[in-house]
């Protein structure tokens, strides 16, 4: 049986009749950094509380090393959701206290590590009181003090500045650097995305559309362009728009269509040529 | 250029809070038909300069002048129109009944335009606010600020909590319209890779002061080690936050 | 400054993949004859702090340049040069390298932008390699 | 954890020992203040009530203290509500507000051990800090003796509900009702609205069924002219009037006209003729005094066993929160 950090079977959650996922599938490698995307609504979020152990799958099943994630905390993964949830009155002391008292294992050392990066954090500050990237940090300290081996992130850096983000990410890629930990970061800003995974998971209406290494995924696509009139008439179109001289699509598979030209997409073109399509999709079912 | 036809003309412009001066000694000209990032960290004072141009805040010290009148501090002038983060619609209005609103709110309403945005963003108009997604409502609540026929357009982080099609959809729109109609963008984000092919002019703020504002093309060439916005603007912030 | 060896420079909008991007910017500072045979690459911390990047594509570019036997992983040590492609005609005193500083100063002279020397010197290339 | 709790709780905690102490310190105070009125104006004759002493002085004393001592009991009285709407309330519905909720949740501590701990360290403290005041407030009641409210049957709501374990039942209650709300609502607000509404119902409700709880006394007495004899001030069930063959009259207001028998004087005999129209005698269901605690127990064991189903539910919403 392959123990891969995480694996993902057949996994479903219905909420009612809602389909939040619907047969997701997929594995992540030991040590990679995935960007998991996908437009507002897609079951992100969804997928990491699943893969945390604080919801159970309507059916299907997670495993984490080999063991399956039946609604409870594996011992090796930390997740931090979007709020970031703290203690605002706590200070950022007592709330690294907090994090120790409420992990079976749990470093002081490294959650000082990840407080002291950068320039610090103020050990005596009310955690209510730091700005949103402090904030983080504190969040990511309480996440990495559990010394975990699978780090989940639900869109870190949406309410971050510039500097904070570049901040944040500097801390993950730390932590995958000096301690090989596997990341599933779920994110809007492909571009920041674009630096720091290696292997994308793209989900979309509770399905896995993409999912693999960047690069192979990448060189599997392309992006074609050629005069208006021209038919594509091959398989594999993703996405495809016309202008009144220029047709453009993204194509998977290495079949170039008569006349166009082809090149390689970058992440942020593959990843938009997926979403439009699939809101092309949903357009089209109303 | 005459008075009335500059947007915004601020001089040794500032507010002070309590807790301190959140934007100080701000000297400042924004052209017309521009479309202006305003970026900065958190805190570096951009809610509040745009608290100023659209007369919410009154200034400390300094004067500032939106198309040649002084901003009172009390209400908004008849052509700036506010966009902010929050998006505050009713969302138990319907966007027919969201666009009346705005028809009784502004003398200057154009319902034509408005319904035609809304159109055009594929949005029922039978359909609760409450019930649109992130990317349908900034485009309602962009119609709603684009309606009142405002000469500038204020945006305060329009983008937050969208996906990227939404994110990018919004963006064009935004673009598009305001280029077609010569009106004047100050627009806030903190995502300085989309800013990169939308914005011609850049105001950078960093505690509570300019730091760099102009043209972006002069400001790239003045600093040819940057080739892009938005390295730039993130070097500079970086040296602000760091002195 | 990595170890004051060599530092990498990402280029994030010029569509060339960031491991690619570091593994020629390491067989460039061979070719100029920064680093040598016995030179230790940065490690991916090292990396990390000083450009974000995520640690496995330095790793993926240190693999590339292992499998084109230019460097070395040692294990728990880092990673080393093993080869050397320094020419001579790299130094700053070699004869073609002095023919180029010359060529690049009359077009300084003649007011061409650097867009245009690549495109002439692109070109040119083309013809020969 | 119980740090944790301890800590998130603390202003909390400093309230209500703060509140406890100055209350505490006005109840000595006032009680100190009374025995000196009561040894001024050597009262201690009048105890118990209606012996020899002057009847003006002890309605000197009751006009300055009487109500001063219900008020206290009502301080009894509303501290159990009080807990259970900002103590209990908020103890879930303010994590779930903030999303606190899964800060704990992605740690390593299992949610049944989160909620039960935090049910222990935020709810102890209030229940002691409950005990005791309901003890100072007592002393004080028992020094005023017959002159105070304590003079009232044993079974007077004010006094029966401020007494023995029925404040620490209530609070309990009080404080699991809210919690349960608050796991269940997720809305603060909401939550100490739906506890302050349901623990008044609950309240109004063992008031009117409180006597059911207990297998109440028959006194009987052949005197049809004055009820049966009540020792020591009982709980009254149920009065009337029996028929010859020991069977509670349902209606005897058929069988009372007697006003046709009124002899030349206006007098009637109403004894003979309620005898003559067939009442034999007249009866009394009561609860005796001496019986108070076991109807105590009898309530409190109810409340608690609510406060168990709350604290079963709490758990169970927490267990299923996302």
């Amino acid at each position: 049986m392959n123990a891969g950090p995480v694996r993902a079977e057949h996994v479903a959650k219905h909420f009612g009749r809602t389909k939040a996922l619907d047969g997701c599938s997929f594995s992540l490698p030991e040590g990679s950094v995935t960007g998991l995307v996908g437009p507002n609504g897609a079951g992100k979020s969804t997928l990491l509380s699943l893969i945390a152990g604080l919801a159970k799958p309507t059916s299907g099943e997670i495993t984490v090393h080999g063991t399956a994630v039946r609604g409870r905390m594996h011992p090796d993964v930390a997740l931090l959701t979007q709020k970031r949830p703290l203690y605002d009155q706590f200070t950022v002391r007592e709330m690294m206290r907090a994090g120790a008292a409420m992990n079976d294992r749990w470093s002081d050392e490294r959650a000082n590590e990840v407080l002291d990066l950068l320039a610090g954090v103020d050990e005596d500050a009310k955690v209510g009181t730091l700005s949103a990237g402090a904030r983080t940090q504190v969040a990511i300290a309480v996440a990495l003090g559990r010394l975990p081996k699978v780090l989940l992130l639900d869109e870190p850096l949406s309410d971050l500045d510039p500097l904070a983000r570049d901040e944040t990410l500097r801390i993950v890629m730390t932590e995958v650097a000096e301690r090989g930990t596997t990341v599933l970061l779920s994110s809007h800003l492909l571009t920041d995305l674009g630096d720091v995974c290696d292997h994308l998971l793209l989900l979309d209406e509770g399905r896995v559309q993409v999912s693999g290494d960047i690069e192979e995924i990448l060189d599997e696509h392309h992006v074609v362009v050629g005069p208006a009139e021209l038919e594509l008439g091959v398989d594999g179109v993703v996405d495809s728009s016309r202008t009144a001289r220029q047709a453009t699509a993204l194509v998977r598979g290495g079949t170039v269509p008569e006349g166009f030209q082809a090149a390689r997409p970058d992440l942020e073109a593959l990843v938009m040529g997926y979403l439009r399509a699939s809101r092309t999709r949903r357009l089209a079912r109303r | 250029m005459s008075q009335r036809e500059q947007p915004v003309l601020a001089e040794r412009l500032g507010k002070k809070y309590s807790r301190g001066w959140a934007l100080r000694d701000c000297t400042l000209e924004i052209p017309a038909g521009r479309i202006v990032a305003l970026v900065g960290p958190n805190g570096a004072g951009k809610s509040t300069l745009m608290g100023m141009t659209t007369g919410l805040l009154r200034p400390t010290e300094g004067r500032i002048s939106v198309f040649g009148d002084a901003p009172t501090g009390r209400g908004m002038h008849p052509a700036v129109a506010f966009l902010t983060q929050a998006k505050p619609l009713y969302p138990q209005f319907t966007v027919t009944e969201t666009l009346r609103y705005g028809r009784n709110a502004n003398p200057g309403w154009d319902q034509a335009y408005a319904e035609e945005l809304v159109e055009k963003a594929r949005v029922p108009f039978a359909a609760k606010v409450g019930t649109l997604s992130g990317g349908q409502r900034t485009r309602v609540a962009l119609a709603l600020a684009l309606g009142k026929r405002p000469r500038l357009l204020v945006l305060d982080e329009p983008l937050a909590d969208l996906d990227p099609l939404a994110r990018e959809t919004v963006l064009t729109t935004l673009v598009r319209e305001c280029r077609a109609q010569g009106i004047t963008v100050l627009l806030s984000s903190h995502v300085l890779a989309e800013l990169e092919d939308v914005c011609d002019h850049l105001v950078l703020l960093a505690g509570g002061r300019v730091r760099l504002a102009g043209d972006v093309s002069d400001l790239l060439r003045a600093h040819a080690d940057h080739r892009t916005l938005s390295g730039l603007a993130l070097a500079h912030m970086r040296v602000e936050v760091a002195a | 400054m990595l170890g004051g060896v060599i530092e990498f420079r990402i280029d994030r909008h010029s569509g060339v993949s960031t491991y690619l991007q570091i593994a020629a910017q390491v067989k460039q500072a061979m070719r100029m004859g920064l680093l040598g045979p016995g030179d230790k690459l940065p490690t991916a911390r090292e990396v990390v702090e000083a450009t974000r990047v995520n640690p496995n594509t330095v790793l993926k570019a240190y693999r590339e340049l292992e499998h084109e036997g230019l460097v070395e992983g040692r294990r728990g040590m880092g990673t080393f040069v093993t080869a050397s492609l320094a020419t001579d005609a790299a130094k700053a005193d070699a004869p073609l390298r002095q023919d180029l500083e010359q060529w690049m100063d009359r077009a300084v002279d003649e007011g061409l932008s650097g867009d245009e020397v690549d495109a002439i010197y692109t070109d040119v290339r083309g013809t020969h390699y | 954890m119980t740090w944790i709790v301890w800590r998130q709780q603390r202003p909390v905690f400093i309230t209500l020992v703060a509140g406890l102490v100055v209350s505490v310190a006005a109840v000595l105070l006032l009680r100190a203040g009374m025995v000196a009125d009561l040894q001024a104006g050597d009262l201690a004759g009048c105890l118990p009530f209606g012996s020899e002493c002057g009847i003006r002085a002890a309605d000197g004393f009751q006009d300055t203290w009487f109500d001063r001592l219900r008020l206290a009991q009502g301080t009894v009285l509303a501290a159990p509500v009080l807990i259970g709407v900002f103590i209990g309330a908020p103890l879930f519905a303010r994590e779930f507000e903030q999303g606190t909720h899964a800060l704990a949740f992605t740690q390593s501590v299992g949610r049944t051990r989160w909620t039960v701990t935090k049910f222990l360290v935020a709810g102890l403290p209030a229940l002691v800090v409950v005990g005791v005041y309901q003890l100072v407030v007592h002393s004080w009641l028992e020094a005023a003796g017959e002159l105070g409210p304590l003079s009232a049957s044993t079974f007077y709501f004010t006094s029966f509900d401020a007494q023995g374990v029925s404040p620490l039942a209530y609070t309990l209650f009080a404080y699991t009702l809210g919690m349960a709300a608050g796991a269940l609502f997720k809305r603060t607000l909401v939550a100490m609205t739906v506890t302050l509404g349901l623990f008044i119902a609950a309240r109004v409700l063992i008031g009117d069924v409180r006597e059911s709880l207990v297998t109440p006394t028959r006194l009987i007495t052949n005197d049809l002219d004055v009820n049966a004899v009540v020792p020591g001030r009982p709980l009254v069930v149920d009065a009337g009037f029996l028929d010859s063959g020991g069977a509670v009259v349902a209606d005897p207001t058929p069988m009372m006209n007697c006003t046709d028998r009124a002899d030349a004087q206006g007098g009637v005999d109403w004894s003979a003729c309620f005898r003559e129209n067939g009442l034999a005698q007249r009866y009394a269901d009561i609860v005796p005094a001496g019986q108070a605690t076991t109807l105590h127990l009898l309530e409190g064991s109810i409340f608690a066993g609510l406060a168990v189903l709350f604290v079963l539910g709490s758990t169970w919403a927490v267990r299923r929160q996302v």
